[in-house]
């Protein structure tokens, strides 16, 4: 399986390192566009692919990180202040995690989404307290710098969500999410798997929020803690096919695609779109693109 | 400070309290018959403000009539969505699995279809009109007359509906229905229509709630999903499927709202409502005022 | 020597009393049976021994030390396992996938997965499941699913097993088959087993010794033999509910 | 005689070749404006002034690029009133859509937000309807204020004109939003100078939808002065509400959309009273091309220019024609041209001291009756200030 799926995957890399050659800065955007949109389905699969824990507030993550390095950025310095905002991400992670991951099921749903709108406006509201709406990154790092970072975050979190479905960790994360008494009842330490999941699956977000801030050299917290963002982030996984490391090139292609056609001058039709995309997965086909193209059973050889 | 202990503050506190009645009353009964989470519900009281606008400013219908008109409509597409999306849900055994899960994210899909199709047709400019607004004075009491309107309809339409559960005969299969749902096919209850029903009331009274709203605030085609929010935290606040339960949160909630913001800054009042939201859910999923079930 | 042992073990739900002033002890090597009607608290049992829930109050041990108030998975690796009376396969995993979960997280806590593989193949060889290694566990039938649930609690390398009606809803067949199996386990292995079980003949053929539980509470405790002829048990469990 | 014909048809026939091959190589100016969304309300005037500023340039044969008239063409995009969506279009305006110019988007959220793009691609854009102190101390070199209420000299203007008119109590409501943050930033400091009492000061989401709590708090107070920092939409909430609740403050101001003229077609003779931010006026002497500006406006769309968005939006459009007529298209010469010339608008001369205008002066307007008129300062006031009156009884 490994074999069969290394050779495109490199081949494909391949190609995107090698985009900014052949395509103009507008291109470039694109791509960038891509590769964020990768690194952060790949990690909201992490948790709630394997886990069934479905996350609709992972915006929360890459908006505390696009915080973080705003106000880290012009201290410390690029490198320091995207290492700051995963690591503030991992930590938030680790701290709401406990709490919140004991609601199960529709309620941890939207407990995560009331999470994350919970906190764009205690951002707003601290960020006003001390007299600001939005901040600015000037001179900031060149627009393919960004890709290329992106790019390789992507690549991680592609390799992050492939190795941990594989790994013990993994074994226990699907046992947690096909029934989670069971899970426990096994010897799976359930709260320790799950938070570490849930850590795991923050740490990139933040990361790309930090950059992605870098890249509109603009913050503003309604903007970095879009509730879109979480909601794209579970259409383009869904229509991939949710549990699995492949699945998100699939739904983040064509909703990037659709979105650069659209959202200039159509943006609430790229909206409906999604929403009507979201719905027909749901209904259709609950194991999304993926799950068509490679029908189950997978071969489980270690 | 003095604030506090104005009428005028208890009032505001009474009105929003029962808009959150009636929005989280249909959320509850399309909850506690078949377990579906509309989080597009909402979106109901969005397009319920926009039939009342439009009628006003179009015709000068008073939305005291047209809001029967938003409801009828809302109804409609309650009984749309059942019949086009929901059946198929209810009716697929692989996704009842993890009906209450898939429901969510459909009605998301619903809620931003319906959103961003409002904002393509009427733009997302805020809106308003002005109706019935003249304040008379009750005391030191100044009220406007619409929010004195909206409180009473919506204090008879509760009454309504309350009495309907619990007379007529369509309201106790909605009851038995929530109460237990294979005991009621057993006895003879035509699940699918009362489902239909619970999806009409529910909508129905949504787009009701949203006609009386627009006279008072401005409106958009993204005004449903606070709405939302709150009547989820009424909902699972008074207990999921309990109705009185439900009534008294969606007061205690327009209470605890008005003033916390009076309290404290009209900023806070997001995060006041999302704070809540959450600790509702952390703390008992379930429900703090009722029990697990009961509709009494 | 007692391996397990349950001190004067109460549980309320709400206001419902499941379980009042329980005692009894399991030595190694044993098989207990649990016998009593519907409601009478046999599954509440289990969940307290296994951590799936805490006892209001009482006390339970487990080889000298004490258990109550931890958690599951604790107990799973302190070297309890046990089954569900109403299934629960991880469906949308391979059967081998089942057992792998157990024996990477029980008590042996296997770190390689090669190894785990190999050791999930014996065990599902065991109790005649290998060919059936690949399929999603969510379509084996329920004779399979029940063996699968032994198969898991297996996995976890456990000294002590709490089967909860395995038998439940088989054939005399398939009941024959998995009495047999449990025998060559348990003695492959020196297990000690409390189970319980609806299917009377399989645990008067299968127990050592029985306990009776009858609305939460103990009434009896005895040989197989002496417990079909005691009274209570006559009035209180076969009168009414089989 | 005959030849003279020839050569002025030949010369006519020159002209016309070199117009069509100007019409096919237009001047492409990009913008994003916020057609829909929360600041909808606010940007019409800004909008209808663009495009009358191109109709009158086209109609003079084109914008004069370095001796060269060429036809204005604008490429310009709905922001959805939501800054990130600004950001978005001015990237794509550059790199994709390669337009040759640009114009301000509407308000200083998208203004500040798009400032990072035109810093990235050193893209010189005139800004309009925005103004930002800590903008202003990032020393961006492609973007400038043209207009004069910044806040640092707004807020103590608001101050002055307070006491000047003996109001000793103010209640402050402010929307989180960054202009408005920043005035009231400036504004306490001055007010303290001036012994005027701080009543009420209170925040609110820019999206507020009911501010009774709000002013109940403000009708207790009972302040000689009411200032909202408010935008379009929270504007036309306090006009509803405060009549609702009966505030009677002889000075009340709210800051965005008072200018517009739905807003006195909305509310009629409740405006009559209500001060504003200010910046022009036809009536300025001094300021030349003001009336003729006016009347043009007038004439074309048979209501009067914005007195604030219009004016700026047609003053940020001729500094940047008469940039450009100097410098061309060429990027880094548009911004020299910017930085260091002074410009002739309806506003008077404009010279930027940095990225500011340092020369017009901020200004309060007040609706008195169905004219606007400036109050503050006395420099420039064209009436004086005079006391609210009760709210018309419906």
């Amino acid at each position: 399986m490994i074999g069969r799926w290394t050779i495109p995957l490199i081949v494909a890399l391949a190609a995107a390192c090698g985009v900014p050659f052949v395509a103009g800065d507008y291109l470039i955007g694109v791509a960038l566009s891509l590769a964020m949109w990768i690194a952060l389905t790949e990690s909201w699969i992490l948790l709630s692919g394997l886990t069934g824990y479905v996350s609709l507030g992972h915006v929360v993550f890459y908006g505390l990180g696009a915080y973080v390095g705003i106000l880290l950025w012009g201290e410390v310095g690029g490198v320091l202040a995207v290492g700051g905002a995963g690591l503030a991400s991992g930590v938030f992670a680790l701290a709401v995690g406990y709490p919140a991951l004991r609601v199960r099921g529709p309620y941890f749903v939207m407990l995560t989404f009331g999470l994350a709108e919970f906190c764009k406006y205690i951002v707003i509201d601290v960020e006003a307290g001390l007299g600001q709406f939005s901040r600015l990154l000037l001179g900031g790092p060149s627009v393919l710098q960004l890709y290329y970072v992106v790019l390789g975050l992507a690549a991680a979190a592609t390799a992050l969500t492939f190795f941990v479905a594989r790994s013990r960790l993994g074994y226990a994360l699907r046992a947690i999410r096909e029934n989670e008494e069971a899970a426990e009842t096994v010897g799976v330490p359930v709260a320790f798997c799950k938070l570490a999941a849930f850590a795991l699956s923050a740490i990139i977000p933040g990361m790309v929020g930090a950059l992605m801030v870098a890249r509109s050299s603009y913050f503003e917290p309604s903007q970095v803690f879009d509730p879109i963002v979480s909601f794209t982030i579970v259409t383009m996984a869904i229509i991939g096919g949710s549990d699995d490391a492949r699945g998100p090139f699939l739904g983040a292609a064509l909703l990037v695609l659709l979105s650069e056609i659209l959202w200039a001058r159509a943006p609430q039709v790229y909206m409906i779109l999604l929403g009507i995309l979201l719905i027909a997965f749901v209904l259709f086909a609950p194991g999304g693109i993926t799950g068509r193209l490679l029908s189950r059973p997978v071969k489980v050889k270690p | 400070m003095q604030a506090i202990l104005s009428w005028q503050l208890l009032f505001a506190a009474l009105v929003t309290g029962s808009i959150y009645v009636l929005v989280a009353l249909g959320l509850n009964l399309v909850y506690g018959t078949m377990r579906l989470l509309n989080v597009a519900h909402g979106d109901m009281v969005m397009i319920g403000a926009y039939v009342s606008y439009w009628l006003f400013t179009l015709s000068g219908l008073s939305p005291l009539l047209s809001m029967l008109i938003a409801a009828a409509l809302t109804a409609a597409l309650g009984a749309l969505a059942y019949v086009g999306l929901f059946r198929r849900l209810l009716a697929n055994r692989q996704l009842v699995q993890r009906l209450e899960g898939n429901s969510l994210l459909l009605f998301f899909g619903i809620s931003i279809v319906i959103q961003n199709l409002a904002s393509l047709a009427f733009d997302s400019t805020p809106r308003a009109y002005q109706y019935l607004d003249r304040v008379v004075a009750i005391g030191n009491l100044g009220i406007t007359e619409n929010r004195l309107a909206a409180l009473i309809v919506t204090g008879i339409l509760s009454l309504v509906i309350v009495l309907f559960l619990r007379f007529h005969i369509y309201g106790l299969a909605i009851k038995a229905l929530m109460q237990h749902r294979e005991a009621a096919t057993v006895v003879g209850i035509d699940v699918e229509r009362v489902q239909i029903l619970s999806f009409c009331i529910g909508f129905g009274v949504a787009g009701l709630a949203g006609a009386l709203l627009s006279m008072m605030e401005q409106i958009t085609p993204f005004m449903g999903f606070p709405f939302t929010i709150a009547a989820f935290v009424v909902v699972i606040l008074g207990g999921l499927g309990n109705l009185l339960g439900g009534m008294a949160a969606g007061l205690l909630l327009g209470i605890l709202e008005t003033y916390g913001v009076a309290l404290t800054s009209p900023s806070l009042r997001s995060v006041l409502i999302y704070g809540v939201f959450i600790l509702v859910l952390l703390v008992r999923p379930q429900g703090l005022l009722g029990g697990k079930r009961v509709v009494r | 020597m007692t391996l397990l042992k349950l001190q004067s073990v109460s549980k309320t739900f709400g206001g419902l009393r499941a379980l009042r002033d329980v005692s009894f002890e399991v030595a190694s090597g044993e098989i207990v049976g649990i016998m009593g009607a519907n409601g009478a608290g046999k599954t509440t049992l289990f969940s307290l021994i296994a951590g799936n829930a805490t006892p209001s109050s009482g006390e339970i041990w487990f080889k000298g030390r004490r258990i109550d108030g931890s958690r599951p998975d604790q107990n799973c690796r302190a070297g309890i396992a046990r089954t569900f009376q109403i299934v629960r396969p991880f469906a949308g995993l391979t059967v081998l996938e089942n057992v792998m979960v157990a024996v990477l997280f029980g008590s042996s806590r296997e770190r390689s997965r090669a190894k785990a593989a190999a050791r999930a193949e014996e065990i599902l060889h065991e109790l005649g499941l290998e060919e059936r290694k690949s399929q999603l566990a969510g379509s084996l039938t329920l004779s399979g699913q029940k063996r699968l649930e032994i198969a898991r609690a297996l996995a976890t390398g456990p000294q002590l097993i709490l089967l909860d009606e395995v038998m439940a809803g088989l054939t005399a067949t398939e009941v024959n088959e998995l009495l047999t199996a449990i025998r060559v386990i348990k003695q492959r292995r020196s297990l000690t087993i409390v189970i319980v079980e609806h299917v009377m003949q399989a645990l008067m053929r299968l127990a050592d010794r029985i306990v009776v539980l009858h609305h939460g509470e103990k009434i009896v405790e005895g040989l197989p033999a002496a417990i079909v002829e005691d009274e209570r048990v006559i009035a209180a469990y076969l009168g009414s509910a089989s | 005689m005959k030849r003279r014909w020839l050569l002025s048809l030949m010369a006519g026939l020159a002209l016309m070749a070199a117009a069509s091959a100007q019409a096919a190589d237009p001047v492409r100016i990009g913008f994003a404006i916020s057609k829909t969304g929360l600041f909808a309300a606010g940007t019409g005037s800004q909008f209808d002034t663009y495009n009358f500023w191109k109709d009158q340039v086209n109609a003079r044969g084109g914008l004069d690029v370095k001796g060269v008239k060429r036809p204005i063409e604008f490429v310009w995009y709905d922001d959805q009133s939501d800054p990130g969506k600004a950001v978005q279009i001015y990237e794509k305006l550059i790199t994709s859509d390669k337009v040759d110019l640009l114009l301000a988007p509407w308000g200083t959220p998208a203004h500040i937000a798009v400032s990072g793009v035109v810093e990235r691609y050193k893209f010189p854009m005139v800004g309009d309807s925005a103004a930002s102190v800590k903008l202003r101390e990032l020393k961006p070199g492609n973007l400038w204020f043209t207009t004069a209420v910044m806040p640092d000299r707004f807020g103590p203007v608001i101050a002055d004109a307070l006491k000047a008119n003996g109001l000793k109590t103010v209640a402050v409501l402010t929307p989180q939003l960054p202009f408005a943050l920043e005035v009231k930033s400036f504004l306490m400091p001055a007010l303290k100078k001036n012994d005027i009492e701080v009543k009420v000061n209170e925040e609110y989401p820019p999206s507020i939808k009911d501010m009774t709590s709000l002013l109940i708090n403000v009708k207790n107070a009972n302040p000689d002065a009411v200032l909202v920092f408010s935008y379009p939409a929270d504007s036309t909430l306090y006009m509803k509400q405060a009549r609702e609740n009966g505030i009677a403050a002889p000075f009340q101001f709210v800051m965005v959309g008072a200018t517009e003229s739905w807003f006195t077609k909305q509310f009629g003779a409740a405006t009559d009273g209500i001060v504003t931010m200010g910046h022009w006026s036809p009536k300025v002497a001094a300021w030349k091309k003001a009336q003729p500006f006016f009347d043009a406006y007038e004439k074309q769309f048979h209501e009067a220019p914005d007195y604030l968005d219009s004016a700026l939006a047609y003053m940020s459009c001729e500094i940047l024609e008469q940039a450009v007529a100097k410098a061309g298209l060429d990027k880094d010469g548009i911004r020299k041209e910017i930085s260091t010339e002074t410009f002739e608008t309806i506003n008077g001369p404009v010279k930027f001291n940095g990225v500011e205008n340092a020369t017009t002066p901020a200004s309060l307007l007040q609706i008195q009756g169905k004219s606007m008129e400036l109050i503050w300062p006395p420099s420039i006031a064209t009436a004086k200030f005079e006391k609210k009156p009760a709210w018309p009884a419906n």
